[in-house]
């Protein structure tokens, strides 16, 4: 008897197990990034965060140029620059209630700043001092990431342990264009997608991974169109227009705190300035196409809508522009002593209690400060 | 006192009563992994824990180890207390740079403020027949990474002790489940309150005079019954399991290499780059003036985990730790 | 001067870097897995392709069932079974051209053997002999990958290197829904499409990693919905329909070798037998569903359409039956024998040459068996 | 003969020289990596080679470690000979498992019949005031994996000589290129031609002695100097540059060794778990009645690499060796 005849006569029908399990439609972005200022919409936008989010860039692009400036004072390893992409900085930490989690790439030092915390505690690490210069339990911001996306994961698991506890917690995990190419960021999102954990995506594709663009990076139409693949909404935003990154987020957040489960936002935006200070940019892109986006520069066009609405004059920017020199005054002048490190730290924190091999090891280096401490 | 006949229990029961009775202490373990719920695992170490706790407390993850460990790496974050299951050794490998680059540095990086409590339950090792990258002996890897304990149990006792201590500790530990063992039995009573062990000492399985086999996980009962053999050739060899690689307990191996005199490492995993060149340098370090011999090795060859049919050939086996002790320049006694 | 007076007046326009890079349209799945049998379509399928493929899936089915009961009498260690998943197979093997490169996963020995692999070869690994039982070049068939995913990349970088070297070779990738999760996925589709690598990819969602279900492994509405997000087409089928899986494959082979770039193929199929001989499928799964798969039969399907077209009589069956059965006899008694291995074969392929370490080893190895040898 | 003045090359030149020379030589050697096109590489070690020889044969990859390894691995097995560059040591984790489990296994498991002449060149270790996950000295971990060469230069000549013979090697490399001596120079003639270094050859780079000090990569030049320091406490030091890690030269570091009766390991790496304890074993396996003393390591601490600012402390410097070599047991000389 053959397999057919076994079972009877029957009309082959579809798979049993199919059914969609999700309208794939309202997880698609849309065509177009998402655009508030500029548009009809950019009147609805309340004046108060119009005001605030031009401080709050203002003195953004004032503390990017202040830490580069440290970089070449050699009061700073390393900076990279988020002059151009000062809006996604802002709106990330602005779109967060305190009890949020932020999770930072290792470019996202100014989001840390605008969510209130030290500048020179955020710089730590590109200071050459120690790895986290902040009790991240204690401003809800994790360590700067540099393995790229590797961060995506921590966040997911954050807001699924905080769900499971019952706190309304969410995480905004932030990456680079380049990082979504990494297996964590594919990762990150599907056990997001699957457990339905309130965590919010942020990619701030500003047009390269160092000296790669993103053509070489993707195929995609969109790197919002990558959500669908995991069953949660995928969002295309101006990355430059504080008002609607800020929209967005918040739109996310809220979403993701009332069980709504993961979103991915890609905002389009630009690094003006090269990768690092250490970076040559020249060597991989034209100043012509720079120019192109200064022209579509954050800061400007908040003060172009503020100032149509008659919400900004000179004494307002001038007000901005005085407390983003206070903050670069600040710094400058805190960042300008030598941070003192003790060596025996080396062996503090890499065990709750140092292993006997370790405290050998702290024996030693003690002997020999104490060694060099005698010939001084 | 009545004695009540104890039911042996396998090394995979106490592992899994371990479990239980962690996540019964303290509601912040979470069990997850792939498997490792609706299933109880493929050694079955979790058994049952998704119905008493809920799937939300023992949870079959997506397949995707860089996730899972690094989700946990979240979870821990906010307070919780994971235990992750890697299904197989190798595949502990894609969890690589979160493990190395997240995991054995966070508090260190946090100065402290961000200690992550993860226990990595890793079955590793060979001899169960079993297909490429399902036997791998990975240890070197972890132990080359500062920042995480590694353990392994050789006993029923142990891998209930041991796991104990490693899920209450603050620290991440790589938990070395030796496969061959999950279903060695032992007078251990599965019922009877149990002990939580210590992580960091090492602990003498046989008392001997001769010289000392130093070794680990599933290279300890081969050991024993070297040990065994050896009296016929009147060696008496003292048997020392490390139970835990990092921390390395210095004192009991060299206490019991100065007894001696002499000592051979035995391993499967790797020789060239493995645990047992630490463990000779080191000894030889500090007890060079009390050697007859150098401390030789007995590992696994320098190849790829061979097939199913070679296996025999690569795992170190009685008559080459034999071998090996008869190596100790014994002339020189005589 | 404020940035916006720098550069004069002018209307907030869109980020000047944003154009679609493409169309998503074309590139999302459609709502319903594609099918042939069972539809007015049926009847435009060649009759030479049904039979073919009729005489395939008999053996293919005879062939799971042998090394099942070959895992019974321990002359292999394990078999994972495609019993159910046989048009998959099948059709991956018939979709490729003589030149093509074909890369299974662990559980796709079939496909390897309907591409005219001698089974004793394509199941030594399983059967605890060594890793590889053949010469991938000569078969133009990768080592059966056991580490999920990680075959993928392998696959995009061969048909990389062959577009190069202008050989118009396609590779096709198996991987299963589970593997879907892992980042070797992510990191080889994303490849595959900024290369524009002549690679198409087949998901056979079985139902099950293991024992975890679809629903715990994704959200998404299919897996078919993650080709959007890499830029190339993601296709649906019913993955039990044959021919509907044949032409689905040989459409992206054509595609991929024409230089139209990689394809992702979801086929919906059930794994009909437990993971593997040594699982236990009752722990996860009730055996009800198990079958309602068995009505939607590959086999069934195929010669249900037969039938009905009179393409397939009793003697028709029987001949397939006897091929079948022919290949079994010859496969169980050519495993029936201990297979012989050189101890030495160790050392012998772990470098060109055996390093000097090695060759001490190999020494030992040699005296210790040559000593065997003396006391037997 | 007349002798032309020779401008220093860097090593980072050689590098370069080396990669464009293979290139010439053999159509089949593709460079491939993050920002190694246009930009060539962040270390400039790539430089030029995308204009010269075109985007396909130096390709700037997508931003993912595994998938430029994992399509290495398929370039090769197509007869491609990839030379892939890991960006920083701390990346290179994320291709663990591509690298462990299929480039460290292709042939062995294939019986020889698919090799994988894949380079994998990792910039690696400290010294160069880099963040987090810029310093890391991973070599024991590729140390621990049979299948695989572990190579480092610590020369501009043998920068160049090394990594020609990795790329012509037909079995996977790991060259490790040690960052802070990417700036280095000596009297390497870019100009002239140079000469290809075999693999697998130690060579004594200062004769001595008293005592052996072995090293490689970026530790070297620190031996060199302390050797000269040594000669003021009135020790004539010898120094072994190792070269390659795998294979390992057994006979000129125990020549050197017999010769000395005294050895000191010098590494970056950190000690527990690191090369230093494969090395000190064998020695005193192959050596053990020629030594006066154990062979003692020097290396860095088993800790997370430290910060810029503490990265001295960390690095085995001069007065740590010297202080070593002090331990020697000089007493029993006398
Ligand atoms: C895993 C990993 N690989 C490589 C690097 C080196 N690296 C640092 S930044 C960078 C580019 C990142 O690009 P993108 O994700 O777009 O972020 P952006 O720099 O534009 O903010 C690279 C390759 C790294 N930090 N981590
Ligand atoms: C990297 C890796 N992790 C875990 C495993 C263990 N494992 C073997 S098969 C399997 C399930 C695979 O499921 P799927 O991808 O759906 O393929 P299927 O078995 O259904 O064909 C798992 C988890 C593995 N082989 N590789
Ligand atoms: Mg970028
Ligand atoms: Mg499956």
């Amino acid at each position: 008897m053959t397999v057919m005849e076994q079972r009877g006569a029957y009309r082959p029908s579809p798979p049993p197990a199919w059914q969609p399990r999700t309208d794939p439609a309202p997880l698609l972005p849309d065509a177009e990034p998402y655009r508030v200022l500029g548009t009809d919409a950019a009147a609805k936008a309340d004046p108060g965060l119009l005001r605030r989010l031009y401080a709050e860039l203002v003195r953004g692009r004032r503390y990017n140029a202040q830490a580069t400036a440290l970089t070449k004072q050699g009061r700073l390893a390393v900076y990279p620059s988020t002059t151009g992409q000062e809006a996604c900085e802002i709106a990330a930490a602005l779109a967060l209630q305190e009890r949020d989690w932020l999770f930072p790439s290792y470019r996202d030092t100014l989001a840390a700043v605008a969510r209130g915390l030290d500048p020179v505690q955020a710089l730590t690490l590109l200071r050459g001092d120690w790895h986290t210069g902040y009790d991240p339990r204690e401003h809800r911001i994790a360590p700067l990431s540099t393995p790229l996306a590797t961060q995506l994961p921590h966040a997911v698991g954050l807001a699924h342990a905080a769900r499971i506890k019952g706190d309304d917690v969410v995480a905004l995990a932030m990456v680079g264009d380049g990082g979504t190419s990494e297996g964590d960021f594919h990762e990150a999102l599907n056990f997001a997608a699957v457990w339905q954990a309130p965590v919010v995506f942020l990619v701030q594709n500003n047009g390269f991974a160092i000296s790669v663009p993103l053509a070489k990076q993707t195929a995609a139409p969109s790197l919002a169109h990558k959500a669908v693949g995991y069953g949660m909404p995928g969002r295309l935003v101006d990355g430059n227009d504080a008002v609607a990154v800020h929209e967005v987020l918040t739109d996310a957040v809220s979403r993701a705190r009332a069980g709504g489960g993961p979103t991915l936002i890609e905002a389009i935006t630009y690094r003006i300035d090269a990768h690092t200070n250490a970076d040559d940019a020249t060597r991989y892109r034209a100043d012509a196409e720079v120019e192109t986006w200064r022209d579509h520069d954050p800061i400007a066009l908040l003060e172009h809508e503020l100032t149509e609405r008659g919400l900004l004059d000179e004494a307002g920017k001038q007000a901005a522009k005085d407390a983003a020199e206070a903050m670069a005054a600040d710094l400058r002048e805190r960042m300008n002593a030598d941070p003192v490190l003790d060596p025996m730290d080396l062996f503090a924190h890499v065990y709750a209690e140092p292993t006997p091999q370790l405290r050998e090891q702290q024996a030693q280096l003690r002997a020999e400060l104490d060694a060099e401490g005698d010939m001084r | 006192m009545t004695t009540v006949a104890v039911k042996p229990a396998t090394m995979a029961q106490a592992l899994t009563r371990a479990l239980r009775d962690a996540m019964a202490d303290d509601p912040s373990v979470h069990v997850m992994g792939e498997d490792v719920g609706t299933l109880g695992g493929v050694f079955r170490v979790t058994d049952g824990l998704a119905k008493e706790f809920g799937e939300d407390r023992c949870t079959d993850t997506p397949l995707a180890e860089a996730g899972i460990l690094g989700t946990a790496v979240g979870m821990a974050m906010y307070g919780l207390r994971p235990v992750v299951e890697m299904q197989f050794d190798a595949f502990a490998y894609p969890a690589f740079e979160q493990l190395i680059s997240h995991v054995s540095r966070m508090r260190n990086r946090t100065r402290g403020a961000m200690p992550l409590p993860i226990t990595i339950r890793v079955p590793y090792g060979g001899g169960i027949g079993g297909v490429e990258h399902h036997s791998d002996s990975s240890e070197a890897y972890y132990m080359a990474t500062p920042g995480l304990h590694v353990v392994t149990p050789a006993t029923v006792a142990d891998a209930y002790g041991l796991l104990r201590a490693a899920i209450a500790s603050d620290d991440p530990v790589v938990f070395l489940e030796p496969k061959r063992l999950y279903w060695s039995k032992d007078n251990w009573n599965p019922d009877a309150p149990a002990s939580v062990e210590p992580i960091g000492r090492a602990v003498v399985r046989r008392p001997g005079r001769s010289a000392t086999l130093i070794t680990y996980g599933p290279s300890v009962p081969v050991c024993l019954e070297a040990a065994e053999a050896a009296r016929e050739e009147g060696w008496d060899l003292e048997v020392v399991d490390l139970r835990s690689l990092v921390p390395f307990d210095d004192e009991t191996v060299c206490a019991s290499v100065r007894r001696t005199g002499r000592a051979v490492v035995v391993h499967e995993s790797g020789g060239f780059g493995g645990p047992g060149g630490e463990i000779a340098a080191r000894v030889t370090e500090r007890c060079f003036h009390y050697l007859e011999a150098p401390v030789l090795r007995v590992a696994g060859f320098d190849i790829p985990y061979p097939p199913p049919m070679l296996e025999r050939h690569h795992l170190p086996g009685v008559d080459r730790i034999l071998d090996a002790v008869g190596r100790l320049q014994w002339e020189a006694e005589s």
